[in-house]
């Protein structure tokens, strides 16, 4: 009920925008709005953690409260655990919007709980790098769900004191190595088990892996017994970055996968952690500001959408978050709060990037990898990722 | 006895022609899952499981008190004598049947609609209240204007003699106090009839014995209908005008205490109001001559020696003497006839001490009383 | 006395085990709201009140605490009344299926909250009903009725009937038998209930997490976030003692009110 | 005094209409009863029972494996069929089981000494501190002491700095006894008052008489004490037992470990809904079986 008459409104609020701008040439998507209209005084958004913030840790990373004084939109976040926590929170139609990696916006599309964004209504939007722009996991058939924040790879961590030379391979995390017995620091979710494809697909070529999402029931039973021995030479696993961050101030871990995030969080308070990308690559994400369906504070939204697309906006999330951002004009801002920020996180470098294995959603039909075969979906993924954690 | 009890209970029938309560086939039966709800409280406690056994606790009963009367109802506890008064207060409804207060039908009527007053067993003070507060409480809620409440207030209070202790708590009071203040509170309302429910029965002999007649001296003084449920059938027979003995729910008799005590209609009756001295079968044949059962009350049976002669309006039976219970002003001793069974025979203490009456145990003697004072009893 | 000299010395030994087990972690949270440092590393590195200020400058913690405050007066005073309705036709009538009632009522204090939780959060997608604090204060009335139903059937159980009865003698109605009567008689119970309910659901974090809507915030969720954002902890430390020693107050009343005994057993 | 019914209002009066409504409804105990009962029944039928019927509904419908969308009416056993096809739910299962049972007689073994020695040994002044002492940590953030002992138990952290001297590491916060710890400390008021308050009620004269009928110390405390008390033990156990089945917050927190409430939240969370509500009839069942042997055990009087 609330729904249908949200999206009448939405509908009405389209016509008469369309009648008063006459002469406007016909969209093949009449339902996108044509034009931002007066906040609503709210906007509720489901993020990373780190993506929203408002000088509470660092006085200097503040690029919520100016937005809230200029839109008058209040800004209320939730932080997602993983992807499959960001696309349950968005079906609950609590929030307006989300910070969604290449794994949930598919999701979000498919599912129909995202609407298709008139990129037009934004004035930053152009200047966005064009390689960031039409990305296949948040445009179909040439309508856009979004707009990019920003990208970069899960990292490889480790205690600069312990391990005093810079790894070059992510063996440490994987092989039996009994110096970190105990003492490795693995991401909570899912979509981790694409880490332990990638791992497979440099020591194990007659797997024949050529997409660590797209795993068939050889492939991935061999990434899952991995999985089993990463678990029995005593992983740690962490499900918010804070839980990361206490393991390596503590001392309790040593190396593992990370984001660039925690390093920044922990090198500022004066720990011996470092990060690197090694050679074989990396998983990684690139994350897409979406508006819900159901929004029902879609000018906010679309305000933030903009907002988070500014030099200054994105160049202090990508710098505090330690990820790429998505135009010359936020790296030229964030150059000027960390210097030499785009070189550091390849914001330019689209080779450096083909390294990366961008995560989005296990599906049945593995259409890239061999047409004979299915591939374990979604749910077969999460299953598996519930009986290694919970066995 | 007391003089008042074997008075002549003319004076409430005298005054008015309707009576003051009038019972018509009441019948209350508790745990009745029928109606879907019953009050849980009262004699058949339903506090166990929710649709227990039903019990009947007043098995249709018919009673005229009349207007001014001191009338009590004498039972054992569960002869549905509380059942009764709690009906007529309003706190139970009737199963089947009908209450009359003054010829007004008021069988489904609230308590708060009735012009009856009731002091508790337990007093039910407020605790939270004072005493002057506890006691205007009625004249509160009917709204009686300040001044003339205060004045009624001072009035009940000092006619039971609590005055000065208005300010105070129930708390702070003895179990006599607390049953005046009870008293004080339900008088002050004036209503026609007061229902008063073992309220002595918290309290020591000797507070009682005073309570009792204190309380028999207020109702004549304000006239008004005085039903009393009590289980001490010697406080019934001081008390009362008239009483009714309940048995399971029933009435075995209504009368004066004299009539009670001195012709009870059954057997019961004759049991429960003083000691059961039963002759019944052959022991009756034999000694009293006629069939059916007789009683006896013991202070009519004289003792006297195995060889003296009965009077010719006496009767007599042999025994031997099995037992002596000293009580001080009298002795009692139970004596076993040769003719089986036993009587009861209580003697003042006049010319006799404790040593001698002692020494009585083991002894053959004559047991003799006056042929009127054996009474046929009828059998249930 | 029953126990022998040894069993008491012994008695009085664990006891105090069983206290210190109990104040220890509170203790040394106190402790850590003074540390100068972010990182929580004991032994503490120093001795500071920044982090009072910093908790008291945010804006966040506020609200929060206002919203836990509003929530829980909401909360309780639903409970106050359909618990005490509930306890009374348990208690005052005997009627088919009163044991079933009394069973169910148990039943949202028993099952696992995260049950309470997803259920509630599914029928409110399903039923369009939008998140906010009406919904946290739904999930929290189904347990906090319980509570005050558990204190009043107590109560209930105590008293005794006849001053009811006594009044309505007197010629008060059942409306004026409960207010002069019925409900000074309950007083307490509904108080200490009252408050237990209250503190029960200000400390609610399990079904908040799926009752509350996106822009609602309430204490616990705002530890719950704030305790995954390791820069915060020290904060976290300073409400964490704040929120402890203000508790005295509901407990140091509750206890003055009961006068004894198990106040607080149920939850 | 004058004639006795001036205290009544006159025959010409009518009463308030809240009066008559009084009397009216006098005689009608039933609709009394309906009255009283409509608000919370009506209550907890819609705002609980009726949400449970719903989830359990949500167990036998179909969910989309790609998007989560759960397709109402469309019925399946899916969700049972991949409940039964995992061993890792009846692993877990059985492990929250064994730690709710180790949580209650961890709690049971710990409050009984404490009840003891605040129902019977301690002055009354003592036992009024006590009291309070017990209640205050109940009312104490449950998250603020699951976060206390996050920092005791991580390394680097108290536990590590107390237990160095012996050569002891820091258990860190990925050890399944962590949840037994912790769970075990928070739920123990909720032991300690239903225990205290039944040997409060167990009169002194009573274990007089024992020890006066020649019963020792240990015999008296068999056969007098525990089954008096034993109706507060199940009390209490309702609520150890309960709260560890379903807490999901303090594993998560404290150990690395999955208890039946973390799967429910994570499928809930992680958007398969369908498997979240047929896993919860687990707990469900258990509990209301839980509950009707303690009802039958008489713990409900000691609530």
């Amino acid at each position: 009920m609330g729904k249908r008459s949200r999206l009448a409104a939405l509908a009405a609020v389209a016509i008469i925008a369309a009648a008063c701008q006459s002469g406007a040439t016909p969209k093949p998507t009449p339902d996108l709005p044509k034009e931002i209209g007066a906040g609503e005084g709210a906007l509720n958004l489901v993020i990373w953690a780190g993506y929203a913030e408002r000088g509470e840790v660092y006085p200097e990373f503040d690029w919520v409260t100016g937005f809230e004084k200029d839109t008058g939109c209040k800004v209320a976040t939730t932080n997602m655990t993983d992807s499959n926590n960001g696309v349950s929170l968005i079906q609950s139609g609590a929030y307006d919007g989300i910070s969604a990696s290449g794994d949930a916006t598919t999701r979000l599309i498919a599912g129909g709980y995202a609407a298709p964004v008139n990129t037009a209504l934004f004035k930053n939007y152009a200047n966005v790098f064009a390689g960031m722009k039409d990305l296949k996991h948040n445009t179909v058939d040439g309508v856009n769900y979004g707009v990019p924040h920003g990208r970069g790879p899960n990292l490889l961590a480790y205690n600069s004191d312990v391990i005093t030379t810079p790894p070059t391979s992510w063996d440490s995390v994987w092989e039996d190595g009994s110096m970190y017995q105990g003492k490795i620091s693995i991401y909570d979710s899912s979509i981790y088990i694409a880490d332990a494809a990638l791992h497979l697909m440099t020591k194990q070529p007659d797997l024949k892996i050529t997409n660590p999402y797209q795993l068939n029931q050889a492939q991935f039973d061999a990434a899952i017994a991995l999985l089993e021995k990463q678990k029995a030479n005593g992983a740690n696993y962490w499900g918010s970055y804070s839980d990361q961050v206490s393991q390596y101030a503590s001392g309790d871990v040593v190396t593992g996968t990370t984001w660039q995030f925690q390093v920044n969080l922990l090198q500022a308070e004066g720990a011996p952690i470092a990060a690197v990308l090694p050679d074989e690559g990396s998983t990684g994400w690139s994350d897409t500001w979406m508006i819900a369906k159901d929004a029902k504070n879609p000018n906010c939204m679309y305000m933030w959408m903009d907002h988070m697309m500014s030099a200054e906006a994105n160049g202090q999330a990508t710098v505090f978050f330690g990820e790429a951002p998505t135009s010359q004009q936020a790296c030229d801002y964030a150059e000027t709060i960390s210097p030499g920020h785009c070189a550091l996180t390849n914001a330019t470098n689209e080779a450096y990037y083909d390294k990366i294995w961008y995560w989005s959603t296990p599906q049945a039909d593995c259409a890239d990898a061999d047409a004979a075969t299915t591939c374990k979906d979604q749910d077969a993924w999460v299953a598996a990722w519930t009986a290694l954690r919970g066995g | 006895m007391t003089p008042e009890a074997s008075r002549p209970p003319t004076r409430g029938e005298a005054s008015s022609a309707v009576a003051a309560v009038r019972l018509e086939g009441l019948v209350k039966r508790f745990g009745d899952a029928g109606t879907g709800a019953g009050a849980g409280t009262g004699a058949g406690d339903t506090s166990g499981s929710a649709s227990a056994d039903t019990v009947l606790a007043v098995a249709g009963i018919d009673l005229d008190i009349a207007d001014g009367e001191f009338f009590s109802m004498l039972g054992p506890s569960g002869s549905g004598k509380t059942t009764t008064l709690r009906m007529i207060a309003g706190f139970e409804l009737p199963t089947a049947g009908r209450i009359l207060l003054h010829g007004e039908d008021v069988t489904d009527r609230p308590p708060f609609e009735r012009d009856v007053n009731t002091v508790f067993q337990d007093y039910a003070l407020f605790p939270h209240m004072s005493v002057a507060d506890n006691v205007a409480y009625g004249l509160v809620v009917r709204k009686v204007p300040g001044p003339e409440r205060q004045a009624r207030v001072a009035d009940a209070l000092r006619m039971v003699r609590l005055e000065g202790y208005d300010r105070r708590r129930p708390g702070q009071l003895s179990g006599g106090q607390r049953q005046r203040v009870a008293l004080a509170r339900a008088l002050v309302n004036r209503p026609r009839v007061l229902l008063l429910d073992e309220p002595l029965g918290a309290l020591d002999l000797k507070l009682r014995e005073e309570m009792q007649i204190e309380l028999k001296a207020i109702q004549q003084a304000v006239g008004i209908t005085f039903v009393y449920v009590t289980h001490d059938q010697q406080e019934a027979l001081t008390m009362s005008d008239r009483l009714a003995v309940f048995n399971r729910g029933r009435i075995e008799q209504v009368g004066t205490p004299a009539d009670v005590y001195e012709r009870p209609a059954t057997r019961f009756v004759a049991g429960f109001v003083g000691t059961s001295n039963l002759l019944s079968g052959e022991t009756a044949r034999a000694i009293v001559g006629g069939s059916g059962t007789f009683t006896v009350r013991p202070e009519k049976i004289r003792l006297a020696e195995p060889d003296s002669q009965p009077a010719p309006d006496e009767a007599s039976a042999m025994g031997t003497i099995r037992e002596v219970v000293y009580l001080g002003p009298d002795t009692r001793y139970i004596v076993a006839l040769d003719a089986g069974g036993e009587l009861v025979v209580t003697q003042q203490n006049i010319a006799t001490s404790s040593m001698e009456a002692l020494s009585a145990k083991g002894r053959t003697v004559r047991l003799t009383w006056k042929r009127q004072h054996n009474l046929p009893v009828g059998e249930e | 006395m029953v126990e022998s000299r040894a069993v008491r010395i012994a008695l009085r030994v664990v006891s105090v085990f069983v206290m210190t087990f109990l104040y220890l972690p509170l203790v040394i949270l106190a402790i850590y709201a003074f540390n100068p440092s972010r990182l929580l590393v004991w032994p503490p590195t120093g001795f500071t009140l920044g982090w009072f200020a910093e908790a008291a400058n945010n804006p966040a913690i506020s609200v929060a605490v206002v919203n836990s405050l509003i929530v829980g007066a909401l909360a309780t005073v639903l409970a106050l009344i359909l618990g005490t309705l509930a306890a009374i036709a348990v208690h005052r009538y005997s009627f088919f299926g009163r044991q079933t009632i009394s069973f169910f009522l148990v039943l949202p204090i028993a099952l696992p909250g995260v049950v309470t939780g997803i259920a509630l959060r599914t029928s409110f997608v399903t039923f369009g009903i939008d998140f906010g604090l009406f919904t946290i204060v739904v999930g929290h009335a189904t347990f906090c009725v319980v509570i005050v139903y558990n204190n009043v059937v107590a109560r209930l159980r105590r008293l005794p009937r006849s001053p009811e009865e006594a009044s309505a003698d007197l010629g008060a109605d059942m409306w004026t038998t409960f207010r002069r009567i019925t409900f000074p008689g309950l007083g307490t119970a509904l108080l200490s209930g009252g408050l237990l309910a209250f503190a029960l659901s200000f400390d609610e974090i399990i079904v908040t997490n799926f009752t509350a809507g996106a822009g609602t915030q309430t204490i616990p969720m705002w530890i719950l976030a704030a305790i995954q954002r390791p820069t915060e902890l020290p904060v976290v430390n300073v409400v964490a003692l704040v929120l402890v020693t203000f508790s005295i107050i509901p407990v140091y009343l509750a206890q003055r009110i009961s006068g004894g005994a198990a106040a607080g057993v149920s939850r | 005094m004058s004639t006795p019914t001036d205290a009544r209002a006159g025959p010409g009066t009518r009463p308030g209409i809240a009066r008559r409504l009084a009397i009216w409804l006098h005689p009608r105990q039933g609709l009394q009863l309906r009255l009283l009962l409509a608000g919370p029944l009506g209550w907890l039928a819609i705002a609980y029972l009726g949400a449970l019927a719903i989830l359990l509904l949500n167990a036998f419908w179909e969910k989309d494996a790609f998007t989560g969308r759960v397709e109402p009416f469309a019925w399946t056993l899916n969700a049972f069929r991949d409940l039964f096809g995992h061993e890792v739910y009846r692993t877990v299962a059985v492990r929250t089981l064994i730690m709710a049972v180790l949580v209650t007689l961890t709690d049971a073994l710990l409050a009984f000494p404490i009840a003891y020695y605040m129902a019977r040994i301690a002055t009354p002044r003592v036992r009024a501190m006590l009291v309070i002492a017990v209640l205050m940590p109940l009312w104490a953030a449950y998250l603020v002491k699951v976060y206390a002992w996050r920092t005791i138990l991580q390394g680097n952290g108290f536990m590590e700095w107390a237990l160095s001297p012996f050569g002891v590491e820091s258990p860190g916060l990925d050890e399944i006894a962590n949840s037994w710890l912790v769970l075990s400390y928070l739920w123990l008021p909720y032991m300690i008052l239903p225990i205290y308050a039944g040997l409060e009620r167990i009169p002194n004269s009573l274990l007089e008489a024992s020890a006066d009928l020649g019963a020792k110390a240990g015999a008296t405390f068999r056969r007098v004490i525990l089954p008096l008390v034993f109706p507060a033990f199940v009390a209490g156990s309702i609520f150890t037992f309960s709260l560890t089945l379903g807490d999901y917050i303090t594993p998560d927190l404290v150990s690395d470990a999955k208890f039946i409430g973390n799967v429910i939240y994570d499928n809930s969370s992680l958007g398969n809904l369908p498997l979240a509500a047929a896993y919860s009839l687990l707990p469900i069942g258990i509990m209301t079986v839980y509950l009707l042997i303690a009802r039958r055990l008489g713990a409900f009087d000691s609530l």
